[in-house]
């Protein structure tokens, strides 16, 4: 289960930067290799976002099986991972969904330095906003069942977010006002590009095959047992075939005859222009709908919701661009003179209860991980942590257990509705 | 922003009247009780979700309030056919 | 400096007798009507207008209109400030207020350790450890962002109108006029947009004539004729933001801020959502600068752009020209800059030998044309004072550099279509080799490109491109026959000398070693960083992009992206149409926030629903809860009263003696037809077949998945009609599920719907004081328990107004819910409150319905159960009938293997020990309170209330197994470590054997 | 102000309404509405038929909205529901809803900040009258002969729409009568 040469990586570093600069940085390393594709794999992951690559690290990394390869039909991170507005929090709440997320979250507090990339994870504190009655009742539950799975949380009254948020407002008389909130400290935002590529790199340096510009055509399956892709490069033999294409998974699904409870739709994001630091946590609220963070770089972040209706064409329905600057502009009214400078969308795969599938399907040696919605940005280390696992085992890891697929037969769905909001 | 004609209205009409209602022609079970779990649970929860022409229930919510299918692409998002409820698309892209 | 040192005596189309006074950067400076803020800063000899993003350098103003990546300013102060403006797009009005967005020491400071920051460095570096980046982000944050939000809400108003018209023309240039002249001409409704102060695009700039008048008679005819047109709406000051599906646009207009601040009655911005059955993208070509060393010190600019300053503003931006060019376009400005008499210091072409008409005439007004050169350097501190060019063959450099002195270079490196629109809608845009210019893709039949966006260079070809493009696109909506009905005017335009493409201007030393060569001005992208985004491996256009942030400013790149596109391209070895360009995306210039949210913002926000008896809810005081849209009084404070105080009272009043409740926003849905009861034992877990005429049940509604969805009490009207309760939240969602059911799978069933909830005002009048209250007002109905028994419906008069009375409860008392039409409704509520005076009659609001159904143990579907509670959970298969011959939905998965697991939560009371704490409502509870997390959770609380009847709190809660461990203790540990311990116990506190409503 | 308004606002108090489904090629039905209001039911989509003191609007293939002046709401449905046989359903609303008559140069172009339905005369003469989404709620809109619009609401929403009216209008002038 040997793949490529592992190759010394070069380490980053301030001094590497003085170091390079020297020579005009002329000498850098490149990031990952542009490999030809070999005639057969042990794992062949069909993806080559977040999820995929990370899948594919921990692969090498934790069980050693590095004859793998990440198959990408475009560039690395060019889906979902580069188009989502980067949140990160782990507070779920029904048990299964926070173990992982949680699990998720510890992977992130360390992860610039495991992968020795910046990937800016911004732990600035997460405020899930309450405007109901009910959505008290709500977060006070979920921020209960968080603390005694171990996610520390608070409840935040009004004067408590003011102090946090001085630009939101709190008006009692307002339309929708802010009742309170749940507030996770310990979540906040990442760079999106960086968490792909800082994957690619150590998964590259493992020697792991990333292969870009190369789109699964075909899933071969023989006696019910997964044997290969066919690509647009030719068919790819694999032991394993690990399905991590977070807007195509149906597709890629009926390509081995399967059907999924996944519908895949638009999921509609934009930022501002960068204006100075006016923001400085992440801002939820489901009543009003809208999610709002600054990023560095001093744009707003705005999430909108996901239109009703399925399709991949990666835009969707102005109608979902107003309603959400209709709550920006609600929850905070000086932001109404700042300009939109971009939207756009993404495809996520919605499962009825919110929550993703992981593991086998009825296909032998074929894995699928999706179905993440539209919150699959904050789990990326832990799913392809757990993924890995499940891959190398060929057994659920405990925490993908709750998520397989039979628990649409059982009835064993994990309603994540309420945590998981309108998006996220 | 789709443009969608509403077959009961006889006009076309704009998105926001609308609202999608999901997969078409997934017919209840005539007798769920015949059914095994894992047929059931197919019946609930999985669909088709094609990336190409689809089938799919609209129904014209600030209109006439009538359901009625459409197929459309969910790449280009053309809307190829508009038919009752009761009928089925025509031949050309029926997948 | 004094005065407007840089305006021309003569020329342009200000208006010289209106003087207009601004302040930029704290200087009172002075322009005119009719000036951008960007042509007024020029004129006033203002080089430096900014400092830019990465490297603090100088930077002045390049370009003069959407595409401007440096001239980045905010404008006004406090609520009205508005930041990230472009000067070139910002019309001067008097008093108007400007700074350069902000640049901090820390930027200034980055400019002398560049070296350091290549590409991507912060992927690299700042982190040391898990907190080491949370410190360093402090310190970029500060240093990143243009402008400032403005710290309190807007005072000005947004608005939004739908628009639908046959042909949309977008732009107003040559191209656009023509386009919507046609179009008009053949009767199809025009809209014609465009994002200026004034209709005419490149004609503003225009020094040549048109059929024998002058640019600017020619556009006046045609602006007259269109507005004479009775169906031709022309939108100046409007940018085309959005293209989306189906041919709907977005459409920006700003409508006062040209005015300066002004009275908050006047609408800012508004949005047009148009909706086009065909347009015409006219939106033509923005010129492409030329990238070489320190091409971005001030004095360096588009062509264009200075011909523009010099023929529509009467600016000359500099003395002494040097043009640097690789096409004839150019030559245009270097003859304007002539025939201002101004110096040319030379043009340089890089053509190998420039010849032809345009060539002839620069020579003949004594140009030097120097051919097959390149300017490979700028020079000078904060303004350009020279320039270093050399020879050039092909890509190379062929010879020795020489110094040229000049203080303004003007660059043509031809031009960029302005396709962004296209690309919008999802197509890509193709490269053309032989217009040197990504072209708009195959835009489908709902669209048509004419002029400079199709690559079409000439002026008469965009007139005439543009007039069949009005006429065909008039004809595709059904308007004549595609034909165009009258001729282009004539413009005099020799032949010119084909472009050649240059997209990087090779310099002596290596692009990573030479000075830096701007391609995005904006972000302090430099060739030197794509190479280097190249070589690491970042090598989709995309990772470029992503890793150097080129095209990622407000600009989205108008002016840096083909020549990044370019410069990868060669650096990968690929062509550019393998390369290929990023997606635009929506808005094409940015757009205001509030313009998109319109007036739905305030108190228009989200619709306010009213009962008929707000107003007197109102009066009395009332607190209101939001049950989805409706308004609810939540209980009525009496003066010094807490809530507390008030809940205790309502609850007591409902027990004891009398109180009423506005029950306005149930969901009542009129069901009628042969089938309704066969429709409503579909629906319901409970049967409605054998329910009596005149009698009520509760009914209990499944998804198909076996969760509850909602509850209600149905009556039975009449032999084939209905009245169905829903929740006040679910009362749409239920109405479209029915229809769903009937119209999709059940056509068979003769049954409708009717929603009558706006319909019926309801006034709940509970107590055991109802009864008697009741009678005085109501006469022609037996109020006695057996000619009116419980769970009953009649029809009489109530307060003189024809009625239905309901006997039902969701309080446990004696109960009459008087239905009356709406339009009645605070009349019957105002003589229920009269007749109800002599016992102290109570207003209660959800809060203590909440209290008193709790004490009955009623369930509230979405705050008791949630989505996985099924009817078994609840304790309710009392309300499930198992044996109906169809079934009913949700009946299968009742069946499934989870929903039979003994371990799931089930509804239990809870009772804490000390009868005193009130556990908190979504307390979470375990069997170990000693237990560190993760611990296991044996349930949650899902109702508490203090019960003022019982004097001692009481629950509702989902315990693991619960109805199977009566009498058992649970903790429920609180936000401060206190632990309260509770004991399960039945879910009725009160009156378990329903003695109370029953009498 | 001498300038006359923009957009004039009339509510309409003296309305009752009736809802009536069934099947539009039922003759019993048609017989029975033409006896009791005067008027035939629409069949054609998007139309409107008015008699002296009645209108009926076509909401749905199965479905009208009859409006009649100066009538009881309860008497009106006790009235069609004896002279109707078969399978029908009749139900008085009058209760849930408001009718106001918007009219003046400027009134369609507060409609169309309300809707995205298209109201130009040319799509939308005379005798149509449209169900459509306006403002964040719905409405019935018909165009009248006298260039004016008929809107028809839910009464719950009333005074969220009276104000939306009154702020969409205002920029033309506005009268409430």
């Amino acid at each position: 289960m040997r793949g490529a040469e592992p190759r010394r990586m070069e380490r980053y570093s301030l001094l590497g930067l003085v170091r390079h600069a020297r020579h005009y940085h002329e000498n850098w390393q490149r990031a990952w290799r542009n490999p030809e594709p070999k005639k057969s794999y042990d794992t062949v992951i069909v993806g080559g976002g977040g999820h995929g690559l990370a899948t594919a690290y921990y692969l090498a990394k934790v069980h050693g099986v590095t004859d793998v390869a990440v198959v990408e039909k475009g560039w690395l991170g060019g889906g979902n991972t580069g188009r989502n507005t980067t949140i990160v929090r782990s507070n779920y709440l029904r048990d299964e969904s926070s173990h992982l997320y949680e699990y998720s979250l510890k992977l992130w507090e360390g992860l610039s330095q495991e992968l020795n990339f910046n990937v800016m994870f911004s732990p600035r504190g997460v405020l899930n906003l309450g405007h109901t009655l009910q959505e008290m009742r709500d977060i006070e539950r979920r921020v209960g069942a968080n603390r005694l799975n171990g996610i520390e949380a608070q409840v935040l009254d009004p004067g408590e977010i003011n102090k946090l948020v001085p630009l939101m407002n709190c008006a009692p008389d307002s339309r929708y006002p802010v009742l309170g909130a749940s507030w996770q400290a310990r979540g906040g935002i990442a760079r999106h590009d960086a968490v792909a590529w800082g994957y690619a790199r150590s998964a590259d340096a493992h020697g792991v095959d990333l292969l870009q510009n190369t789109e699964v055509t075909g899933i071969r399956c023989r006696n019910g047992v997964a044997t290969g892709v066919d690509t647009s490069r030719g068919f790819i033999a694999a032991r394993k075939v690990a399905c991590v294409a977070a807007g195509n998974s149906g597709v890629l699904a009926a390509m081995a005859g399967l059907r999924l409870p996944i519908e895949s739709r638009p999921l509609q994001a934009l930022v501002s222009e960068p204006i100075k630091p006016c923001l400085d946590t992440v801002v939820m609220s489901n009543a009003v709908h809208c999610y709002i963070s600054q990023a560095d770089k001093g744009d707003l972040v705005i999430g909108a919701g996901t239109d009703s209706y399925n399709g991949y064409g990666q835009r969707g329905s102005f109608s979902i661009i107003e309603h959400t600057l209709q709550a920006v502009c609600e929850l905070f009214p000086a932001f109404s003179r700042v300009r939109m400078n971009r939207h756009w969308g993404g495809i996520v795969d919605i499962c009825p209860d919110a929550c993703p599938i992981i593991g086998e399907t009825p296909v032998r040696g074929l894995y699928f991980n999706c179905g993440w919605g539209t919150g699959g940005f904050k789990a990326t280390p832990g799913s392809g942590y757990v993924f890995a696992d499940t891959l190398a085992h060929g057994r659920p890891h405990p925490l993908a257990a709750p998520f397989s697929l039979d628990r649409f037969a059982t009835g064993a769905l994990v309603d994540e509705h309420g945590a998981a909001g309108v998006a996220h | 922003m789709f443009r969608i004609h509403c077959p009961h209205c006889q006009e076309v009409r704009s998105e926001e009247e609308f609202s999608y209602a999901g997969e078409a022609h997934i017919p209840r079970p005539a007798d769920p009780s015949s059914l095994s779990d894992a047929e059931w649970g197919e019946y609930l929860h999985t669909r088709t979700n094609p990336r190409g022409p689809h089938r799919e229930m609209w129904v014209h919510t600030a209109g006439c309030r009538r359901y009625f299918n459409v197929l459309r692409d969910t790449v280009s998002y053309e809307i190829l056919a508009v038919y009752r409820v009761g009928e089925m698309p025509p031949e050309r892209g029926e997948a | 400096m004094g005065g407007e040192v840089r305006r021309l005596a003569a020329g342009g189309r200000i208006d010289r007798d209106q003087a207009l006074d601004f302040v930029f950067n704290g200087r009172a400076l002075r322009g005119f009507a009719g000036d951008t803020l960007a042509s007024a800063l020029l004129a006033n000899g203002v080089d430096v207008v900014g400092r830019s993003f990465k490297y603090g350098r100088p930077r002045g103003i390049v370009g003069h209109g959407p595409e401007e990546p440096n001239a980045i300013v905010e404008v006004g102060t406090g609520a009205s400030r508005v930041p990230n403006l472009r000067a070139t797009q910002v019309e001067l009005y008097n008093g108007l207020e400007a700074r350069s967005a902000g640049s901090s020491v820390f930027q200034r400071a980055a400019g002398a350790f560049g070296r350091l920051l290549p590409a991507g460095f912060y992927y690299k570096t700042f982190m040391s450890s898990p907190r080491a980046w949370m410190a360093w982000e402090r310190v970029l944050r500060h240093a990143a962002g243009f402008g400032n939000a403005p710290d309190a809400a807007d005072p000005d108003t947004y608005d939004r109108m739908n628009r639908h018209c046959d042909v949309l023309v977008i732009g107003g240039g040559p191209a656009g006029l023509s386009a919507a002249l046609e179009a008009a001409g053949w009767g199809a409704r025009v809209l014609l947009a465009d994002e200026q102060s004034e209709f005419g695009g490149s004609l503003l700039a225009e020094t040549r004539a048109l059929g024998g008048e002058s640019a600017a008679a020619w556009l006046a005819g045609v602006l007259a004729e269109l507005d004479a047109s009775g169906n031709v709406e022309l939108l100046p000051r409007s940018m085309v933001s959005g293209y989306y599906d189906h041919n709907f646009l977005t459409i920006v207009e700003r409508r006062s801020d040209h005015l300066g601040p002004v009275s908050a009655a006047a609408t800012r911005e508004r949005l047009h959502r148009v909706r086009a059955e065909q347009v015409v993208l006219a939106t033509g070509a923005i010129e492409r600068p030329l990238v070489f060393a320190n091409n971005d010190l001030p004095g360096v600019m588009l062509a264009s752009s200075v011909s523009t300053y010099v023929n529509r503003y009467a600016v000359a931006p500099g003395n002494k020209l040097l043009l640097f060019t690789t096409n004839d376009h150019g030559y245009r400005t270097a003859l304007d800059w002539h025939r201002i008499g101004r110096e040319v210091v030379a043009i340089v072409d890089v053509r190998e030998d420039p010849a032809g008409a345009w060539v002839e005439s620069a020579k003949a007004s004594g140009i030097d044309v120097i051919g097959a050169h390149a300017i490979i350097e700028a020079v000078g501190h904060s303004r350009v004072s020279g320039a270093a060019i050399a020879p050039l063959q092909g890509n190379t450099l062929v010879g020795a550099p020489r110094r040229l002195a000049c203080d303004l270079i003007a660059c043509s490196g031809g031009w960029n279509p302005t396709l962004h629109l296209g690309s919008q809608t999802g197509v890509k845009p193709r490269w053309s080799e032989s217009a040197i210019a990504f072209l708009p893709g195959d835009l489908g039949v709902g669209t048509l490109c004419a002029g400079a966006v199709a690559g079409t260079p000439a002026l008469r070809g965009c007139l005439e491109q543009g007039a069949l493009a009005g006429a065909t696109a008039a004809s595709r909506a059904g308007f004549g026959s595609g034909r165009t009905t009258r001729a282009a005017p004539e413009v005099d335009e020799p032949p010119e000398m084909p472009a050649r493409s240059l997209f990087l201007v090779p310099h002596p030393k290596p692009v990573s070693r030479a000075p830096k060569q701007f391609v995005d001005f904006q972000l302090d992208v430099t060739a030197a960083d794509i190479e280097l985004a190249a070589r690491e491996g970042y090598e989709s256009v995309e990772h470029v992009k992503r890793y150097t942030a080129l095209g990622f400013g407000t600009d989205q790149g108008k002016l840096g992206n083909v020549n990044g596109v370019a410069i990868l391209a060669e650096a990968l070895g690929k062509d550019m149409a393998e390369v290929g360009t990023t997606m635009y995306r929506p808005s094409y210039t940015p757009t205001t926030f509030g313009a998109i949210a319109g007036r739905d913002v305030g108190g228009f926000f989200d619709p306010e629903r009213h009962t008929p008896m707000h107003g007197w809810h109102t009066a009395e005081g009332a607190e209101w809860e939001d049950v989805g849209r409706w308004k609810r009084p939540w209980y009525y404070p009496r003066p010094g009263e807490t809530m507390q105080q008030a809940v205790n009272r309502e609850c007591l009043a409902a027990r004891d003696g009398l109180a009423i409740m506005d029950a306005s926003t149930l969901g009542k849905i009129d069901i009628q037809g042969a089938d309704a009861a066969e429709f409503l034992d579909r629906i319901y877990t409970t049967g409605f077949r054998k329910l009596g005429i005149g009698r009520c049940r509760y009914g209990l509604m499944l998804h198909e998945d076996g969760t509850i969805f909602d509850d209600g009490v149905t009556a039975r009207l009449g032999e084939d009609r209905y009245l169905m309760h829903t929740t006040t939240g679910n009362a749409e969602v239920v109405f479209a599920w029915l229809e769903r059911w009937h119209q999709t799978e059940w056509p068979e069933l003769s049954v409708y719907f009717t929603s009558v909830t706006d319909h019926w005002a309801t006034a709940a009048l509970v107590g055991p004081k109802s009864r008697t209250v009741l009678a005085k007002v109501c006469t022609d109905i037996d109020l006695t328990g057996g000619a009116f028994p419980f769970m009953a419906v009649r029809e009489g008069h109530v307060a003189g107004v024809p009625a239905r009375v309901f006997r039902i409860s969701f309080s446990g008392e004696l109960s009459f819910e008087v239905n009356v039409p709406a339009q009645h409704g605070r009349a019957v509520w105002d003589a229920l409150i009269d007749a109800g005076a002599e016992f102290d009659i109570t207003p209660y609001g959800t809060e203590t319905m909440h209290v008193l159904r709790a004490e009955k143990g009623f369930i509230i579907v979405g705050q008791d159960t949630d989505g996985s509670t099924t009817p078994a959970d609840m304790g309710m298969d009392w309300a499930v009938r198992r044996n109906k011959p169809f079934g009913f939905l949700g009946d299968r998965s009742l069946d499934l293997s989870d929903h039979l697991r003994e371990d799931r939560p089930q509804l239990v009371g809870l009772a804490s020990y000390d009868a005193k704490t009130v556990l908190p409502e979504g307390g979470q509870l375990v069997d170990d309170p000693e237990r560190q997390p993760p611990a296991p959770i044996a349930g949650h609380v899902t109702s508490s209330y203090y019960s003022a009847r019982l004097s001692r709190p009481i629950a509702l809660g989902m315990v693991k197994r619960g109805a199977g461990r009566m009498g058992e203790t649970v903790y429920c540990p609180l936000a401060d470590g206190r632990v309260v311990k509770a004991s399960i116990v039945d879910s009725v506190f009160y009156d378990p054997k329903g003695e109370r409503q029953n009498v | 102000m001498s300038e006359p308004p923009g957009v004039v606002c009339r509510e309409c108090p003296d309305r009752v309404f009736a809802n009536v489904r069934g099947d539009s090629g039922d003759l019993r039905l048609r017989r029975a509405v033409a006896q009791v209001a005067g008027l035939d039911l629409p069949r054609e989509p998007g139309t409107w038929n008015r008699a002296d003191r009645s209108r009926a609007y076509w909401l749905g293939p199965d479905e009208w909205l009859l409006v009649v002046e100066g009538d009881d709401g309860l008497a009106l449905e006790e009235r069609l529901r004896d002279a109707l046989d078969g399978p029908f359903s009749v139900a008085d609303v009058t209760g849930a809803q408001v009718q106001l008559e918007l009219s003046g140069p400027d009134a369609g172009k507060v409609l169309q900040k309300s809707s995205p339905y298209d109201f130009h005369p040319r799509k939308f003469p005379p005798g149509r009258c449209a169900q459509t989404v306006f403002s964040k709620t719905t409405a019935l809109v018909a165009a009248r002969e006298d260039g004016a619009f008929d809107v028809v609401f839910r009464r719950s929403y009333a005074d969220y729409l009276m104000r939306w009216l009154a702020d969409a209008a205002a920029e033309y002038g506005y009268r409430l009568e």
